[in-house]
């Protein structure tokens, strides 16, 4: 194939990855956009078959069938409510698939045009050592927020002092290596570079707390996007280009709406420390025992509900924790049949990754015209009967509009104490991922139901069934 | 052997190499041409653009669409956004095809091969995983 | 002239003739290197992309901005954005300042010159009734 | 200048005029937008300047002053009443320009790099004529937008029979001209394209009726945009093929949004005929004088207006025709003085350009927040007192809802007969652009009142002095 009708093709397959992604502006759409993306990968690996230099078809062919075959059990295995730690891990093997890359690259750098080993270009030795250490740095902290999120790690902070004097230490190593490698070619220091990212992977976010792992992961794909396009201009391949711009574009995008939805700036989240800290709760008063809580029964909340016009469902971390959305959903559809008109809010932040809750509920067949966005249904908290919440805790806490010194003030949230009555679902009086004392449990038009939200859920149901 | 016979033969010599030349210097202007015919309606002082900034030109322009087309990603699909877009990262496959490339195998070549597993696995678990979520998404019926 | 002054003087010939087909052969293989030279770090088979397909690549990508960015522009504003279209699209003067570049008068260089002023006319009033447009919107104080 | 810092700078200059457009997402970047533009134009035409083959400066700084002097003067002159025409006129000079610079790279086409003169390359010749073609359709078919804006012709379309087939024949004629200059490359034939392209810009756009002439300058300003891109295809400037893409999907945009707009489609526009057919009028009732119609004076408006608690001003072209937008807003100013709720709604196509109402409510100073779009105000009309018409007709025409015979039927209106009160200022029963009548008018809720929309308004901003 000649190189113009291969940069013809990869324009194509380019185009693809842009449909794919503007497909997702829309449910109706998405599923078209991800056939798009498929197309597109599919075009970019048959037109580099296709290249004159690649000729180990059965190798590779064997290679494709390996990974595609563990690639689509995984996909078709996984739990609904563990895709960020299936994000955090599929991202782990595009790290270290980078770093494969660009070890190669350096062995054999003339399968790349850029000169022979030992005596590669200057311009291609940077590219090649930066695109080893974001690899590496993405590869283990990527297993490292993998660890966190599945649980294998305490999700707290591992916080030591002289943390960020030892990252920074190991950052300015990375540099001196690279230089080192451009003046020597010496394959000591190429590993070197490997083994030191992967130490400052692992360091960079082992201190980070485990509800900020989606910042992180959404952040190292970013990195892992611009590394792409750094790689792209070496080899002058306009596909890995546009698609690391994309994929940088989509990464720091969704960082910064994940900042913006917990009201931390990018470096509060990334210096870490944040979410560990049970002072905080204690702080702002704890829960005393002496202020009263109202507290209810399955059969009185069924009760309330049943007597209600309107509900708004508000979920959060503890619904998917307690895989929940099946029979919150049969609850919905019972409330329904009975003429009451229920509504699912979303807070942008609510679980442990952005959309999440969306796609919990979409498994559980709630149809997403009933699902709506804090904008869309902030206004009508004041004009419904009852705001049941389930699971979700810190993205319903006034504290953040009132008072300054709680560490989630200024984070937009949902109005649920406007509501006639407001119910909790929760197991205890604990607090949330920020540690934060919700004010609303003590509010007199609140009952919390204390127990897990999908037991209590079944119970609901059942109470609903003898009414 | 006569030395007219000599003369006769050193003109034929001297005659040959200055085809030769011609020839030579016929192929240097023709490789030059080549330059411009490989580059048709290029303007002679164009051809040297560096591909760097052919490259950055196309950079940011994808960075304008990545940034405009992401933020019309309704939120709702934004965990289908993460999973896509870690499928199209492994678009670095096409780097480890050409690392595994080679019919001969060698150190690179082998790590090509792992990286094309991993990238592998990738693709197929990050587009089905999407498939899978976004089948999920239904309308009210 | 003597037989041997005669062979002596084709051999010069002769070997004059050799070194030019040598320099010749030389320049054209320079000539092939400057190719790869120009484009650094360029694998050798990628140097013949043709600049028609990197052309698209641009195209394709501005069409995307283009869609998105004027499909974010405020109705309001609608009459500006055909006022400072019009204006850029006057970037057409980057042709016609070529057009009445050399230093020697021409038809090509006067009709050149008569673009360079629509050209002018188009820039100048298209940006300045924009400004003044735009201008005008004001917020309520 | 080195090429590829020239090209770096083109890229800026690209850059520039992307911010220019994304500033006109909002009224209070808009200028800053502006100020991209000029700052990009400065650095496409200084990097020209200092490319190795441009010399005559002195020629070329007098030509930009020349130019300069008389764009600023029509730009400081012209009145906003005006702009549509105004539009036309200088799209008429760019593609007067493109033509000039076809003929310079005709006849000088080694300062291009595209051969030399009789010897030129087939593709640069194709896109050579191809330019120089669309630079004259835009030429003449501007110079005729711009006649009949500014009422020089008639805006009448001017259909003639077998008019359809002449096009086809010049359009023919067109490319075989194209064909036979590649294979001749003689003067002459170059020359016929241009003239032909000239007739045609005359006939394609004569028979296009004066109000449909936004629609035509925004499709020749795409056009012209995808011409641009063209010639940056054939010179390898990126900075042409990124303008000419941004201009070409501007055109076709605001094209697309302008029949939207009228629920017209693209090629009942362009084939012509439309607006200029009394008939219909007839056809669909006509004013037959026997319905009785509410007349009130301006006095009458004045004591309505001041009774109301709310009121939503609807502008049409009448408005700016009369150019009455002073005077309107003087009497807004008033009723809110008053303590009257005033706003105006502004349908898409409202007047004869996208966006005129804006600019003219913007010159008389009517902040832009209490300028609503139809989507934004259609459903505030039910709960409003009066909705004030003010030289508009069709974009308040209910026929477009009810009657599927109707030219404008399927055309999104406003819903002004939803209002308590409806007063119509008009100078007579007449029917609008599109020659239907307006039901409306016999409404019981309507008032008409009859006279020059900016005397009405001084006269009823005097009537509520004496109030
Ligand atoms: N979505 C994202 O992208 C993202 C990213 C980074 C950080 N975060 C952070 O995550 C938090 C999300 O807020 P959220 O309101 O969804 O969650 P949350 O504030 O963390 O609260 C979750 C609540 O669920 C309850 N819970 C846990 N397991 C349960 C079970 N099995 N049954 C019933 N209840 C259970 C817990 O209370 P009990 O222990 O009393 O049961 C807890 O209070 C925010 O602070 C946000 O800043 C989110
Ligand atoms: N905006 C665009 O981009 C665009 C583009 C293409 C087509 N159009 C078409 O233009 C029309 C725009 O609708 P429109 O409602 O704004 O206008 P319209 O339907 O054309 O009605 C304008 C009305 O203003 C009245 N009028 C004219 N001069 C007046 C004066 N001096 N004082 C008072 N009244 C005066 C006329 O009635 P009298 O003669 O009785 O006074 C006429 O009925 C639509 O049909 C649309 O499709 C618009």
């Amino acid at each position: 194939m000649s190189v113009s009708l291969a940069a013809f093709l990869y324009l194509i397959s380019g185009i693809c990855f842009i449909m794919a992604l503007r497909g997702l502006s829309h449910p109706s759409t998405a599923r078209q956009g991800n056939t798009f993306g498929m197309v597109g990968m599919a075009i970019a690996i048959l037109t580099t078959l296709a290249l004159p230099g690649v000729l180990s078809y059965e190798m590779i062919i064997l290679g494709i069938l390996i990974g595609g075959a563990i690639g689509a059990i995984i996909a078709k295995k996984i739990e609904m409510t563990a895709l960020p730690q299936l994000v955090a891990g599929f991202h782990s093997l595009v790290g270290l698939a980078a770093c494969f890359v660009a070890v190669s690259a350096y062995y054999e750098p003339a399968a790349y045009g850029i000169g022979t080993k030992g005596a590669i270009q200057v311009a291609s030795l940077i590219e090649m050592a930066l695109g080893l250490a974001i690899g590496a740095v993405t590869f283990t902290g990527s297993i490292v927020a993998f660890a966190k999120l599945q649980g294998l790690v305490s999700g707290r902070p591992l916080v030591f002092t002289g943390q960020h004097m030892l990252n920074l230490a190991l950052g300015v190593l990375l540099i001196v290596l690279v230089i080192a490698l451009c003046t020597t070619q010496s394959d000591t220091t190429f590993w070197l570079i490997f083994v030191v990212a992967l130490a400052l992977g692992f360091l960079l976010i082992l201190p980070i707390g485990g509800a900020d792992m989606p910042v992180v992961v959404s952040m190292l794909n970013s990195y892992s996007g611009w590394a792409a396009a750094g790689i792209g201009f070496t080899l002058e391949n306009n596909l890995l280009i546009v698609t690391g711009a994309l994929v940088g574009s989509s990464g720091a995008i969704l960082s910064y709406i994940m900042c913006k939805g917990m009201n931390r700036s990018f470096f509060n989240v990334i210096l870490g420390g944040f979410g560990g800290d049970d002072s905080a709760a204690a702080a702002a008063g704890g829960y005393d025992g002496d202020r009263t809580v109202k507290s209810g029964s399955a059969d009185d909340a069924a009760f309330i509900l049943d007597n209600a016009g309107s509900v708004i469902i508000v979920p959060g971390y503890g619904m998917a924790v307690a895989q929940a959305q099946h029979a919150l959903r049969e609850m919905g559809d019972q409330l329904k049949a009975k003429g009451v008109k229920v509504r699912y809010a979303i807070h942008p932040v609510a679980g442990r990754m952005p959309g999440h809750m969306n796609v919990l509920l979409a498994e559980a067949n709630v149809p997403y015209d009933e699902v709506l966005e804090l904008d869309e249904i902030n206004r009508d908290f004041s004009s419904t009967d009852v705001a049941f919440v389930i699971g979700a805790n810190d993205v319903t806490n006034p504290a953040a509009k009132t008072d300054p010194s709680s560490p989630i003030y200024g984070m937009p949230i949902l109005d649920v104490e406007n509501a006639g009555t407001v119910l909790f679902i929760k197991r205890s009086m604990g607090s949330g991922y920020a540690g934060v004392e919700n004010e609303v449990f003590f509010r007199d038009n609140t009952m919390m139901l204390f127990g897990d939200a999908k037991k209590m859920c079944e119970e609901i149901v059942h109470a609903m069934d003898q009414l | 052997m006569s030395d007219s016979n000599l003369s006769e033969k050193l003109r034929e010599i001297a005659e040959d190499a200055r085809e030769l030349a011609h020839e030579a210097s016929e192929a240097a202007r023709q490789a030059v041409d080549g330059v411009a015919a490989a580059a048709p309606g290029v303007p002679v002082e164009q051809v040297g653009i560096n591909p760097f900034v052919t490259g950055l030109t196309v950079f940011a322009l994808a960075c304008f669409v990545g940034y405009y087309v992401v933020w019309r990603v309704t939120p709702a699909l934004h965990s289908p956004l993460m999973a896509v877009t870690n499928a199209i990262s492994s678009v670095i496959i096409v780097g480890a095809l050409i690392a595994a490339g080679p019919a001969d195998i060698s150190f690179a070549s082998v790590m090509g091969f792992f990286a094309v597993i991993l990238a592998s696995v990738n693709i197929f678990g990050g587009f089905l995983v999407t498939q899978r979520m976004l089948s999920m998404f239904k309308k009210k019926s």
